[in-house]
């Protein structure tokens, strides 16, 4: 009743050094509803591909079976040629008789026998083979990104200006992310506040843009082109609508907490903004230090507000958003090198971890910008120890990449500012970006000393208390080096924000030993993940510099670019469904469907599967009892049939 | 003291007559008398006047909790339950066809049981082995202790120790006798599909006709989905015209699945069904 | 002319069939007894395929799929670990010879693998010798 | 004229009989007795008091095929299965199931349409009718005497035997057994006083009481008629009911079939196999309607099928009361509770 | 003018087939000498010899026996490199060809000769015991294995015999190994005679077997690692402060001496804390002793300083100012601890060294934990002392 055509591939000697390709075809014509049989050299070219159409609609058939490569290799290409002739384009069966039999013996009697086995147990399925359309779905047009750092502002940016509506969620209450924090990047020592700053502003002002600080993603529910995502806005206790910034509020506050910007070095009222330039530029309230939450009174803030914008009653809220797909820069975060106890870092007052140095030379910074130590002199001698925690098995084994040229501009700042002289104890000084090397060599000629050895220990100085000792090995010379300096920075290893394996969780991402956030492909589809729609950028990939973290940015910008661009979207018609007539209620499917994609109908009392949500596993399919499932493309008798037809000779 | 049945019928009578004079629950599920003593059926009693035909006797073995799929969701319904049963229940409210709120469990504790067609005591041999219910409302009769617990896999040693040719025997002549005239689905209270897979054309798992073949198909498939879902009543085999031992097999099966997943069938209302759940740490050997 | 036994394969798409594939392309030898059938993901394999397949008259079964975490749809295999557990324990006390039937976790890029597993169980169904108990005789 | 032999020569006669053709007999298995094909001759004895599966299957086995075909090609030059059947003996057929073979022709051959195989089956059959042994009590289920079949009803059998003691009396009934009978040397001819204990124990086989209620089968047709829309009745009757397959599977007068094709690779076989209307597929209709789906439905139409139906159209009750049903439910469901529950107050009193 | 050298690799194959294979992990970052206790007070550098083992470089010999296998440079390098091996590996490969140092050829003399290090007469091997004490037999529970140390040298007879009145004192069965069996090894094995190494633990596994030895107490860390780590794992090693440890928690030895507050500071030897991971259990004994104020080192636990014992330490001849227990005296002394106690005989011998050397014989005392448990039970052990220096 079915009318199949059979097309049998050479592909060139490929498969006609060890397979009798036209006894094959001669074979496959006396298969039952085999209308046509035929081999041809290339299928996959144009003439084969023609040969194909013209018989479909000479013999008017019903069923391709094409005999030849891997289906992984050409079934979307012979699809297409079914299209074009009209037929619909899963009537298709590609035998592999290449990659699993002519390639992998070289006995033409054994090829030729399986190949026969393997084309009866295709035309047995083909006989089943039924027409599948593939559900076409719209799509959300806006993009969320996560994390408002430099690569979350630069895709927010990117994709607000094409005219899409981008939803920025900040954890913090500002955004900038670390960048915001640094005085200068290298390897230009252009100032971070004057190049970030307008980008900052530019996102307030973009209308496009929604941006929501002081905001976490809660749950992720949907699918590409469709998400429908939760996110918890954190109460801030200052309603930003009705605040216009005039920050009198910040005056009175007796609140003292630490300020997480400024690394904890030095305090902060209880009602703040984090740094001045901060974007909003409007203040939230921290409640473990505001007097009021710890004692019930006090409320001077509230008192100097002309707008009543402060409302300690306000609680976290819940928004929900829809997008289409989501860009995760969600950054990274400094080591705690407070367990190696070896480096006195926490015990010690004159050792200080990289963002801490940072944060002094920041004029937004707790000094002012002024170099000095916590006990207010100033450093006459800093080492600056590379390489702590990193390249390391027993702490990180990766290499923090950014660490040798942030502490090349360390020296430079620390030689502006201050007269001391500045060693740096490293293994080796990895400045392979464009200008780094020249940098390096600048740095040099600032007579900074290098000593080749990395930092073993710091302890304090026995001879002259308050002063610490370096302890390493400079290995050029082999001498044992005791430095004494003022001060010692560690360029600590950079690792992956503390809840980066709860947000990999949210979106369904794996992570890498490490804990960062793995990409599809390490070389072609580095800003892309496992789960559809979902793109990262920056260093929740893996520690990075500025540059790359923008380059980055761009590209998940394009990438959800191209599924938010287009108003449809075409689904995989090979999705389950469920024949309700045989359905007995027993809901197997939907507690073990990884999609959440079959739900139970109460009143009905049968499963329905949502064909948007089915990727097309089809383990539903097989742990349905009454077998009322249907995976499609892939059905019990499909697969019965061909066990059937392999089986027979 | 072995508990007699007459006083344990008396407080099922009442404990009935009570919920449905309350109007607690719609529907009462007993024993009740049977075409003469030695063989009672199991009863609904739907209002307070039907409770006086309700009995109980050693043969009373049915497990009533397969009927309780057959009344609409939401419907009061109070069952007697024995060991065995309670697990029934337990493993149905597992897999979400009943509801606990709208049972009344009358758990009945009892010894003695005797199987009608060989009048044996039945015990560990060829059910699970239990006397006391696992979960119920109101216990008819205190608990039966001083039985000797013996594993419900004893029996099994003898047929794990036959080579595989033996074994293949005996389970061929077994599954040569089936007439498929699926008592043994039907009499089960965990096989509440309707249609079974078996009764399919499209696809057509196995033929229609009593072959060994069809058989084989039939059973093995039916072993594995009541794989960690069998609570071992042993009403299969006993509900057999042609007395083919399936309490073996399914033994066997959950015995694989309490080693591998740790989890005996209808024990506790929390537990998920083993094939509808997994461990990431299951271990591979389970699979040499 | 020596046994030569019928051996079905049923491979997932994302992993084991892409490692035939691999094997295929590395050119690497192995008997060709095996018939693999593709499906979407190991738990995609209904038991009573299994069941099937040996009263279609195979000698021995091959199910090959993503190791488990690796799944493409992430908790696939995991399930289908625990139901082809159960199989090859029913298929065991039902009396079939044990190592007619076997489960192995081939990723994508070990295509090496896959050309030693198959031919190791065709040696081993070789030896096992043509399997008659389940056969359906026409 | 009456023949004799003794139990202890059960096998040379049984020996005898399979020399002239196929002996079917009731043989010892592990859930009770059934009839099966006998190749060595000493299983034969005598000591059961029923089978499990009617001899119905004798006549009309659970499966019978049709005809063979190869896939691909059109089943009209597909060759049909030939019955090739050598002369059968039916040995120890009870009364009740002999005349359940009365009931089953009227179906097979009686209406018009003859089935071949039942017809084929029926006469190359030779019955040897076997007496209930009247000492004993009936069995509970049994409530054949309800029917007016006889405990040793000879009515329907070739040859009829009674068993006193260690002496088998055989009786030709029909022409077939006396062909038969003839052909058999060995057994001797009865005494005058045991051609006499043969007619008194038939006679006698009328008053055997098994349980009873006078069966009016007019009346019964129209009690279940009135009571059929009492669905309250049929659901508490079909509470404890499985709807499973035993009771029909077991009855001698229930002949549903359902015809289905098996293939396997490139051969396919059209064959007959027993259905039951107590399956939920049975009257499951192409269109996915299916008209009987509740359990009190199926039973309703089980008992109406044979008490109230089959009356209007044959005018005979399709039930011999073997008792089987009753026997092998799991649950005790029992029939002829049913029909006295049903005609209740009236007709029994009546008596 | 520098001359030229070009690497030898068949010299650095020869070590990695030593067991030195981790030799090619290293890329030289120079945490490993900066570590090491030894750099500062003298000029052996840990990374210099394992750079010359990579190339295969000769005049590797002249610093190659600076090392105490301390294993503080193995817990801090960042690529993992088992370190200790590669300097096993290069001492085995060089000593071979008879450079052994002068003062370690009549340890190695003595091992071969004698089975132990301290050319004590094998038979004399118990003497210390005077017949006191069981002999081990398979049904007794503990084998309480003597170090050859605390056998022949008379200060550290003092550990034996403590150790053995406790074990009466707690009521355990346990007994002596006869004197047919050998030094444990592990200083051998750490100079580079692998191969005296293997039959002398072959000797003493014979002997394990032979009596069904399941459980061993020792003294020393060293036999504590050697046992651990190069003889088999089916035997159960205490080292016996954790079992004084177990017993005080248990009340089964309940310590009654009260010491009247003296200052007290613990040092943890290389082989019972960084070899072995056991740091706290000598310090709940110390605790539990009445009247023993406690006070911790700056440099303690994982950080411990090295009493320059090991590694075949005990037996090479160091120029004054390049011994490590001389600094370690100095550090105790900063404490102001009048006791200075610790759980290994090696670091036992070289600290009553130094503290003569020092002459702060008077301001500090060297102790075992063993000998101030004994104390506290009140049970003399004593006889006169003799005095090493004599020897």
């Amino acid at each position: 009743m079915s009318r199949i055509g059979v097309f049998v591939c050479h592909c060139g000697l490929n498969i006609a050094k060890t397979v009798r390709v036209s006894e094959l075809a001669e074979f496959a014509a006396t298969l039952p509803d085999v209308v046509v049989a035929k081999d041809y050299k290339f299928m996959c070219s144009t003439p084969g591909q023609e040969m194909i159409v013209n018989d479909i609609k000479q013999h008017k058939l019903d069923r391709i079976i094409v005999t030849a490569c891997s289906p992984l290799m050409h079934e979307q290409t012979f699809r297409k040629v079914l299209t074009a002739s009209g037929l619909n384009q899963y009537l298709l069966t590609i035998v592999n008789i290449r990659e699993q039999v002519s390639w992998v013996t070289h006995d033409i009697e054994e090829g030729t026998a399986k190949a026969k086995a393997l084309l009866n147990g295709a035309v047995y399925r083909a006989r089943l083979l039924a027409p599948l359309t593939s559900r076409v779905i719209d799509v959300n047009p806006n993009v969320m990104v996560v994390g408002g750092g430099i690569a979350g502002i630069q895709a927010a940016l990117e994709l607000a200006n094409t005219g899409k509506k981008v939803y920025l969620i900040e954890k913090n209450s500002t955004i900038g992310g670390h960048m915001a924090q640094f005085d200068k990047t290298f390897p230009t020592l252009d100032c971070s506040a004057c190049i970030l700053t307008p980008k900052m502003d530019s996102v307030l002002q973009h209308k496009n843009i929604t941006m929501m600080t002081s905001c976490e993603v809660s749950e992720v529910k949907g699918f590409v082109g469709n998400f429908d995502i939760t996110i918890r806005q954190k109460a801030r206790y200052v309603d930003h609508s009705k605040c216009n910034a005039c920050l009198s509020c910040t005056e009175k506050c007796p609140g003292k907490g630490t300020s997480e910007w400024d690394e904890s070095l030095v305090k902060r009222k209880a009602i703040y903004i984090p740094f001045p330039q901060a974007v909003p530029q409007k203040p939230i309230i921290d409640k473990e230090s505001c007097t009021f939450f710890k004692k019930g009174k006090c409320r001077l803030c509230e008192k100097a507000c002309e707008q009543k914008a402060i409302d300690f009653e306000q609680q976290d809220t819940f928004v929900q958003v829809k997008v289409g797909a989501v860009i995760l820069a969600t950054g990274f975060d400094l080591m705690d090198t407070k367990p190696l106890v070896q480096y006195g870092y926490g015990k010690y007052p004159g050792v200080y971890n990289a963002l801490e140095v940072e944060r002094l030379f920041n004029s937004a910074g707790p000094t002012g910008g002024k170099v000095t130590l916590r006990d207010g002199s100033e450093p006459k001698s800093i080492a600056i120890l590379h390489c702590i925690g990193s390249r390391d098995k027993n702490n990180h084994e990766h290499c923090s990449r950014v660490c040798c040229m942030y502490s090349l501009k360390f020296s430079h700042l620390f030689k502006e500012k201050t007269s001391a002289d500045v060693y740096h104890f490293y293994i080796d000084m990895r400045a392979a970006g464009k200008g780094y090397e020249e940098f390096y060599n600048r740095i040099i000629e600032e007579d900074v000393k290098f000593i080749r050895g990395k930092g073993a220990r710091v302890t304090q100085s026995a001879d002259e208390p308050g002063r610490l000792v370096v302890e390493a090995e400079d290995t050029i010379t082999g001498k044992f080096i005791k430095l004494p300096v003022d001060m010692v920075v560690l360029s600590s290893a950079i690792v992956p924000r503390a809840d980066a394996r709860d947000i990999a969780r949210l979106f369904n991402l794996s992570t890498d030993k490490q804990g960062f956030f793995m990409e599809r492909h390490p070389k072609l589809a580095p800003l892309s993940t496992m789960s559809e729609g979902i793109f990262i950028a920056g260093a929740c990939q893996s520690p990075k510099d500025i540059p790359d973290t923008v380059a980055q940015a761009y590209g998940a910008a394009a990438e959800a670019l191209t599924i938010v661009v287009k108003d449809k979207m075409e689904l995989e018609a090979t999705t389950a469904m469920v024949n309700p007539a045989s359905c007995c209620g027993c809901q197997n499917c939907v507690r073990v469907c990884p999609y959440g994609a079959p739900s139970y109908n109460a009143e009905k009392r049968v499963s329905e599967i949502n064909e948007a949500l089915c990727k097309g596993c089809g383990l539903c399919a097989s742990v349905c009892p009454s077998s009322a499932i249907i995976a499609r493309h892939f059905t019990n008798d499909q697969v019965l049939a061909e066990m059937e037809g392999l089986m027979e000779f | 003291m072995v508990i007699s049945f007459k006083q344990i019928e008396e407080k099922l009578k009442t404990e009935a007559k009570r919920l449905l004079g309350e109007s607690q629950v719609s529907i009462v599920l007993a024993y009740g008398k049977g075409y003469d003593e030695n063989h009672p059926m199991p009863y609904v009693a739907r209002n307070p006047s039907d409770v006086d035909n309700i009995v109980f006797n050693e043969y009373c073995n049915y497990n009533l909790a397969r009927y309780l799929v057959r009344y609409p969701a939401g419907t009061k319904i109070a069952v007697a339950v024995k060991a065995a049963d309670s697990r029934a229940v337990i493993q149905l409210i597992q897999e979400e066809k009943v509801k606990r709120e709208d049972l009344v469990l009358l758990g009945i504790p009892v010894y003695g049981m005797k199987n009608p067609k060989t009048h044996e005591i039945i015990d560990g041999k060829t059910t699970g082995g239990l006397y006391n219910p696992v979960l119920y409302d109101i216990l008819l009769g205190d608990e039966v202790h001083g039985q000797a617990i013996q594993s419900p896999y004893d029996v099994l040693a003898a047929y794990e120790s036959m080579d595989k040719e033996a074994r293949f025997a005996f389970w061929k002549k077994e599954f040569d006798k089936c007439i498929r005239c699926y008592a043994c689905r039907k009499a089960c209270p965990m096989c509440y599909c309707d249609p079974c897979f078996i009764d399919q054309t499209k696809p057509k798992w196995g033929d229609k006709s009593p072959q060994s073949h069809g058989n084989l198909m039939y059973h093995l498939t039916r072993f594995h989905h009541l794989a960690g879902r069998c609570i071992d009543c042993g009403e299969c085999s006993r509900a057999c015209p042609v007395d083919i031992p399936l309490y073996l097999f399914h033994k066997k099966v959950a015995k694989a699945c309490e080693e591998m997943f740790g989890q005996a069938a209808g024990m506790s209302i929390e537990d998920k069904p083993a094939l509808v759940n997994f461990r990431v740490d299951d271990s591979d050997k389970f699979l040499e | 002319m020596s046994f030569e036994p019928k051996i079905l394969g049923i491979a997932c798409n994302w992993c084991t069939y892409t490692g035939a594939d691999l094997a295929g392309t590395t050119r690497l030898q192995y008997p060709q007894n095996l018939r693999v059938v593709r499906v979407m993901c190991s738990s995609r394999i209904n038991p009573s395929f299994i069941f099937r397949a040996f009263q279609l008259g195979a000698d021995g079964v091959l199910v090959g799929g993503c190791h488990p975490g690796d799944c493409h749809y992430n908790t696939g295999n995991l399930y289908a670990r625990r139901r082809l557990a159960v199989t090859k324990k029913i298929l065991e006390f039902s009396g079939l010879e044990s190592g007619r039937f076997r489960v192995e976790w081939i990723s994508a890029s070990e295509g090496n693998k896959f050309a030693e597993v198959v031919t190791e169980f065709t040696e081993q169904i070789k030896k096992l010798g043509p399997q008659i108990k389940f056969k359906i005789s026409q | 004229m009456l023949k004799k032999t003794t139990i202890d020569k059960l096998p040379e006669l049984a020996a005898a009989l399979m020399e002239k053709g196929t002996l079917v007999a009731p043989i010892k298995e592990d859930a009770g007795f059934n009839f099966r094909e006998i190749t060595d001759a000493k299983q034969v004895d005598l000591i059961f008091h029923n089978t499990i599966i009617s001899p119905k299957s004798a006549f009309f086995p659970q499966m019978e095929d049709f005809v063979r075909y190869q896939t691909g090609k059109s089943i009209l030059e597909a060759a049909p299965v030939e019955l090739n059947l050598k002369p059968t003996f039916l040995f120890g057929v009870r009364p009740c199931d002999v005349k359940s073979f009365q009931i089953m022709d009227i179906h097979f051959s009686g209406t018009g349409v003859v089935d071949p195989y039942w017809q084929k089956r029926r006469e190359a059959t030779t019955i040897f009718g076997f007496a209930f042994d009247m000492n004993e009590a009936a069995d509970a289920a049994e409530f054949y005497h309800t029917l007016g079949i006889g405990a040793a009803d000879p009515e329907g059998s070739d040859i009829f035997m009674v068993r006193k003691d260690d002496i088998l009396m055989l009786k030709v009934i029909t022409p077939k057994g006396e062909k038969l009978m003839a052909g058999l040397s060995f057994p001797t001819d009865a005494s005058a006083d045991e051609i006499k204990y043969f007619d008194d124990y038939i006679a006698k086989g009328h008053d055997y009481k098994t349980r009873y209620t006078c069966v009016d089968t007019e009346a019964i047709a129209r009690e279940f008629e009135s009571i059929f829309d009492n669905s309250d009745f049929w659901t508490k009757i079909s509470d404890a009911c499985l709807s499973c397959g035993v009771c029909t599977f077991v009855c001698p007068t229930c002949y549903c079939f359902d015809i289905c094709d098996e293939t396997l690779f490139s051969q396919g076989t059209r064959r007959r196999v027993w259905d039951a209307c107590m399956f939920t597929d049975f009257t499951l209709e192409a269109s996915g309607h299916n008209p009987r789906t509740k359990v009190y439905q199926r039973l309703r139409q089980k008992v109406c099928h044979k008490y109230s139906y089959h009356i209007r159209k044959y005018g005979v009750i399709s039930c011999v009361g073997c008792g089987r049903c009753t026997r092998y439910c799991p649950v005790n469901i029992d029939i002829f509770s049913i029909v006295e529950e049903a005609v209740k107050a009236k007709w029994y009193k009546r008596l | 003018m520098s001359q030229a050298v070009t690497p030898y690799l068949e010299m650095s194959q020869a070590i990695m087939e030593a067991g030195g294979e981790a030799l090619k992990k290293c890329y030289q970052c120079g945490t490993c000498t900066g570590t090491c206790p030894w750099t500062p007070i003298t000029h052996f550098n840990i990374r210099k010899l394992v750079r010359y083992g990579q190339l295969g470089l000769d005049g590797i010999e002249e610093f190659m026996w600076g090392c105490s296998t301390c294993k503080f440079c193995v817990d801090r390098c960042p690529r993992g490199v088992e370190i200790i091996d590669v300097v096993t590996a290069i001492r085995n490969v060089y000593s071979g060809g008879g450079l052994l140092p002068q003062s370690l050829r009549s340890f190695v003399g003595s091992m071969s000769a004698r089975g132990n290090p301290w050319s004590g007469d094998q038979a004399k091997r118990n003497d210390w015991a005077k017949e006191k004490y069981p002999l081990y037999s398979s049904d007794k529970e503990y084998l309480f294995w003597t170090c050859c140390t605390v056998c022949y040298d008379p200060r550290n007879v003092r550990l034996a015999k403590a150790t053995a009145e406790i074990l009466n004192q707690s009521g355990l069965s346990w007994g002596l190994p006869p004197v047919d069996v050998n030094c444990c090894g592990e200083s051998l094995k750490k100079v580079g005679d692998l191969e005296l190494f293997e039959r002398l633990k072959n000797n003493n596994l014979d002997y394990f077997k032979s009596q069904g030895v399941a459980k061993i107490i020792t003294v020393s860390p060293h036999c504590l690692s050697s046992f651990k780590k190069d003889y088999s794992e089916d035997y159960e090693v205490l080292h016996f402060s954790e079992l004084i440890a177990k017993l005080v928690k248990e009340s089964k030895l309940s310590p009654k001496k009260d010491f009247g507050g003296v200052k007290v500071t613990y040092h943890d030897p290389c082989y019972l804390g960084r070899h072995s991971g056991i740091y706290d259990a000598p310090r709940d004994v110390l605790k539990a002793i009445p009247g023993l104020d406690f006070v911790e080192m700056e440099r303690s636990r994982e950080q411990s300083m090295c009493c320059g014992g090991g590694g075949g330490g005990l037996w090479m001849e160091k120029m004054k100012g390049e011994r490590l227990s001389d600094l370690r005296i100095e550090e105790a002394l900063a404490t102001g601890a009048k006791i200075l106690a610790t759980s290994c005989p090696y670091c036992i011998t070289m600290f009553e060294d130094s503290v003569r050397t020092l002459n702060a014989d008077d301001q500090i005392q060297i102790k075992d934990v063993t000998e101030l448990v004994l104390e506290s039970l009140e049970i003399n052990i004593d006889e006169p002392v003799l005095d090493t220096c004599a020897l």
